[in-house]
């Protein structure tokens, strides 16, 4: 029997497998398909200070071997999401609550209601939402602002602190790096790559709100790479996440790095996806004689020695 | 209840210019104007399950009718009898009860799920008046099978290939200012639209069976919705639907 | 009989599509399948001052709706280059020659060798190469260093000088800006995004060299939308590629702004992806009732008005 | 000449435990050793083309021997007579042609493209002295086809299940030993240096067929190399080979 448990921040999850933010509602979709307490924790959706209506439809684009979607934090607002989290208390998985906002006093002001709410187990910092006072630009894009944001919320918590990095920066191991600073307990990544599709019927972008987040098996190599160059970056445990739609992707996050995994649009098509992926990795490990899924968390970095250096002809 | 299966082909034929009728066999449950989120293909491309109405379902049967158009449904019509199709479902709440006679009206493959609706009327003995519409007559499919359940049967093309030459929404009009029935439709938006006007109109309840582009068809995505009323509110179409009442969905109607 | 001839720069293209750099050869290996002259341009392998051995196999990876490549800039050197990029002479069409560098010495040494080329009637600037001065964080990632070396390749040349940006940053429109500011002429977008493929079985990436480069249908969402940025913010042609496997997938990018478009990986998987395109765009032209392609460059940017803000919740 | 091609499947059988035989309507010229491009599925996952050796060819079909082992191949698997598979081809430079008896030497699936050499060596009344091994009886396919074509003919297995007890080369050693025969083989790159090692110990000419992941197939995208000599230069499989002088790729042999 290997042992799956996984430890980030103060949670020590059961097993390395959680849905990620926004695919799984308040689990209360799912429960009919599996018994959630199968789940390493339970990852709610981004919770605002207000409520708010989100995006108007169309929301959905399908891509090639992924999707767009553009549903733009419609949620019922912390105070109703509480009850929401609440009812999730004795569901025998620890509840990570999705934080979003558009300014530093909006986080605050979730954080702040959430504090006295037991069944909040851990925040998860979305740090993707475009940042009011920036002019719109994603509060995860500048490492100095992550640093400050992180360093305000840690302030305000005991409790685990996770902060969600936006895969659209040209360099993750910074931002990674600022959010340690910051007070981090662990990093979750990859939040989905802004995107676009165009209709050539009626020649107009399909999204009513023009971009949209790309998620799915598509993004997976991306996601992969990223998980790798932050676990080489921090010391802090990081959740891998984009495109994860088997036990076999699963793996390959763990071996890059990542010391759980959180599966997204994948719950869409197979609504069953994240018990078989516990089932998997449980399988895996027997298979190849490990004792405990810790033991093969960055394993890849270590049977790894770069062969050649990043182009065969840089002489440096 | 709402499950993850896989069912095999009883049969999969074609039966109108691109439409295609496919018998699963398998017990699911399902009631009058619930879908099924159908996997099209075995690998990630195409990416999602489609949506697609219970065409009508039995104990050990569930048959579904639909247009091979884009490239998903495409690729699920090349499945032979015998092959596997995975579904989740059934889905959505359903047309609700209600006594007494009932119009119905069809647009283009928005008659599927209506097909149901006017077997589970019938069995109660409920008069349906049933009008069926499409661009052209190419596009009606399984008339008789209709025709067979109802107390009238009418139909409507926009082009005069069959039927009544217009839209069937005028026929409709007729038979919702004549008889106190309840309304049901489903079909095309603005069709929708229209019939929910019109049963405004003459007071009657009406219920619109929508269509959404939708991921998850659970009610954890949020990606399927409408906006409801006035108030910028939206709903779910894949669990607040996909039937809602028109004065609902059609404020202005 | 639409219109299909775009300008770039100087290059005035019978069509709107060409082979990617790097997905093509030298023209000669899909000479076999179809007359390279129904071609807007051909675009030629990155080319160094130097010949180039690139990295050591494994240099692919399959992945989902797409492939990783780190081929690392295997090339013969500007010098053998030439003569294969005049043998192209009359094949045709323009020749496009993709420069590659580590510092800006190289390109140059590249720039100078080809100005006595007739043949080579313009330049693309892979901007995507690790910068060894810059401890290998690639030109393209710092408007600075974009602008300035793109002011230094404008003082050597009087051909069309094209930038070819990097997908992987924060900002494309600001590095866009920056290459325009320097003087290119055009822009070509997107190179691949970065990624990675990790083997369960061996337990080690699948790629010699690591990372590689994300290319093929899955990257689509995310270079439209990069082309569409990037064209709202600069005044130069640009030409559009990531992902396009067919007319259709063209047409979305020549709607969302791009003058012309590039074909990569697709010509992996059906070699006559190219002359198919060409064809497909004419139809569409026909049946949608333009008499040139130009009048379809941006059209679903006038045909768009965004219905919300970029979340729905957002109070600026 | 290489061509893009849409070819007719006359028979797809399953001739081993995960082995099929793919015999597909068409002219396309091939020689033995070369191979050609299949597109497995008609969407964009799986992506890539497979590259899979020619079997045997004649004047209007093409066969193909595979391990359905991945995704690609298992999605090529489901295809039946009368489908069509798409594939571009003929590709890479095939066997020399060498006059006098020749040593052929194949490693399980790499058995695949040595049944079309064997065809033409016997045809052009060459002896031919065959060894065939494999891990294990069961991935030893169609040994009767090949027998019949050699006049020397043995089989190993690393587990004794089915002929001489170890490896094959260690059978093909005691012939390139003792015949002055050119040397081809095709099978697992442990056995392919080996091999190419033997034959250089007895100075014998040797071709090997080597395997690389491949993207284009035609000599355009440097994915598919290999190291060649010991400069550090590199070669394309697709193009270059896939056959080598086993001293250009074995360096050390
Ligand atoms: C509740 C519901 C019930 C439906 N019942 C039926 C039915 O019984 N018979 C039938 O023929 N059709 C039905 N539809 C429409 C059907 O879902 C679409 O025609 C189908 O999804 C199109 O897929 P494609 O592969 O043909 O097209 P593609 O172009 O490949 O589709 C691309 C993406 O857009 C989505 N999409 C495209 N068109 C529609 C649409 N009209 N509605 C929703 N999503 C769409 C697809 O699901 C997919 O995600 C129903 C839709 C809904 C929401
Ligand atoms: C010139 C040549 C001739 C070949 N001839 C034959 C043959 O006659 N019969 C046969 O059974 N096999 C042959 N192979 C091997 C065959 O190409 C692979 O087994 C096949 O590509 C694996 O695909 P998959 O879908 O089963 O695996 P997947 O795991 O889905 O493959 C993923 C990717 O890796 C590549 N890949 C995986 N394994 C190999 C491999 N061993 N060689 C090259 N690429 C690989 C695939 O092409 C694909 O791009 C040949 C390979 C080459 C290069
Ligand atoms: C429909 C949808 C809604 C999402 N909502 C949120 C959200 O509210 N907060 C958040 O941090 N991430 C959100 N995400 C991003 C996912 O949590 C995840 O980071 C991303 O989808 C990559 O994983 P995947 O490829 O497995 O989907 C959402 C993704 C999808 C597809
Ligand atoms: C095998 C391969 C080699 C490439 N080599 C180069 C190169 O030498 N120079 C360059 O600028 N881009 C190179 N690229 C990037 C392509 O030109 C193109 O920008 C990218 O692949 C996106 O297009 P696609 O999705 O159509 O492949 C290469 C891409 C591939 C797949
Ligand atoms: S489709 Fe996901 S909420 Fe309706
Ligand atoms: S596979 Fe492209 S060069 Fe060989």
């Amino acid at each position: 029997m290997p042992d799956l448990t996984v430890k980030i921040g103060q949670l020590t999850l059961k097993n390395p497998v959680m849905p990620a933010s926004g695919c799984f509602g308040y689990g209360e979709e799912y429960a009919p398909f599996f018994d959630l307490a199968r789940l390493g924790a339970i990852v709610v959706k981004g919770t605002t200070a207000e409520p708010c209506a989100g995006n108007p439809p169309v929301r959905l684009a399908e891509t090639p071997a992924g999707m767009l979607n553009a549903i733009g934090l419609q949620n019922p607002g912390v105070k109703a999401a509480k009850e929401k989290i609440r009812a999730l208390e004795n569901v025998g998985a620890p509840v990570i609550v999705n934080v979003a906002g558009h300014s530093v006093e909006q986080y605050r002001a979730v954080i702040a209601v959430l504090e006295e709410v037991e069944a909040a187990a851990a925040y998860e910092i979305n740090i993707s939402c475009p940042n009011v006072k920036a002019g719109g630009m994603a509060f995860g894009t500048d490492p100095a602002v992550v640093s400050a944001l992180v360093k305000e919320l840690r302030s305000l918590t005991d409790k685990t602190l996770i902060i969600k990095l936006s895969p659209n920066v040209t360099d993750i191991a910074g931002i990674a790096k600022a959010a340690e600073e910051g007070g981090a307990d662990a990093l979750s990544l990859i939040n989905t790559l802004l995107g676009m599709a165009i209709d050539t019927h009626t020649k107009r972008p399909v999204l009513a709100n023009l971009t949209g987040g790309l998620s799915g098996p598509a993004v997976k190599p991306v996601a992969l790479r990223m998980v790798w160059q932050v676990t080489e970056a921090v010391n802090i445990p990081v959740i891998g996440m984009g495109g994860i739609s088997s036990a076999q992707d699963a793996v390959e996050f763990l071996l890059a790095g990542a010391t759980a995994v959180a599966i997204g649009a994948a719950n869409f098509v197979n609504p069953t996806v994240c018990p078989e992926t516990v089932q998997g990795i449980h399988r895996y490990l027997e298979e190849e004689g490990y004792s405990s899924v810790q033991e093969i968390v960055g394993l890849a970095k270590k049977e790894w020695q770069k062969t050649g250096d990043e182009c065969g002809c840089v002489k440096k | 209840m709402t499950k993850k299966m896989s069912l095999e082909i009883i049969s999969h034929q074609q039966v109108g210019s691109q439409v295609r009728r496919l018998v699963l066999r398998g017990k699911t449950g399902a009631r009058p104007g619930q879908f099924v989120q159908v996997a099209v293909g075995e690998t990630h491309d195409p990416y999602l399950r489609r949506p697609i109405s219970v065409h009508d379902c039995s104990e050990d049967s569930l048959t579904l009718l639909y247009r091979a158009a884009g490239r998903g449904t495409t690729l699920l019509s090349a499945k032979n009898a015998g092959d596997t199709v995975d579904i989740v479902g059934p889905l959505g709440n359903g047309f609700p009860h209600h006594k007494g006679p009932a119009v119905v009206v069809a647009g283009g493959i928005g008659a599927a799920p209506l097909y149901y609706l006017l077997r589970s009327l019938r069995e109660a003995g409920q008069d349906v008046y049933f009008f069926y519409g499409a661009r052209t007559k190419d596009e009606l499919v399984m008339q008789k099978d209709y025709e067979n359940l109802v107390s009238e049967y009418a139909e409507a093309t926009d082009d005069g290939s069959a039927g009544y030459h217009g839209f069937v929404t005028e026929l409709a009009q007729k038979a919702i200012a004549q008889r106190e029935a309840h309304v049901f439709a489903c079909g095309p938006e603005g069709m929708l639209r229209q019939v929910s006007a019109i049963a405004a109109r003459y007071n009657r309840t009406c219920y619109v069976s929508l269509e959404a582009r939708m991921a998850c068809g659970v009610g954890a995505c949020l990606g399927c919705v409408v906006p409801v009323g006035t108030s910028g509110e939206y709903k779910r179409v894949c669990v607040d639907g996909p039937v809602f009442a028109g004065r609902e969905v059609f404020a202005n109607a």
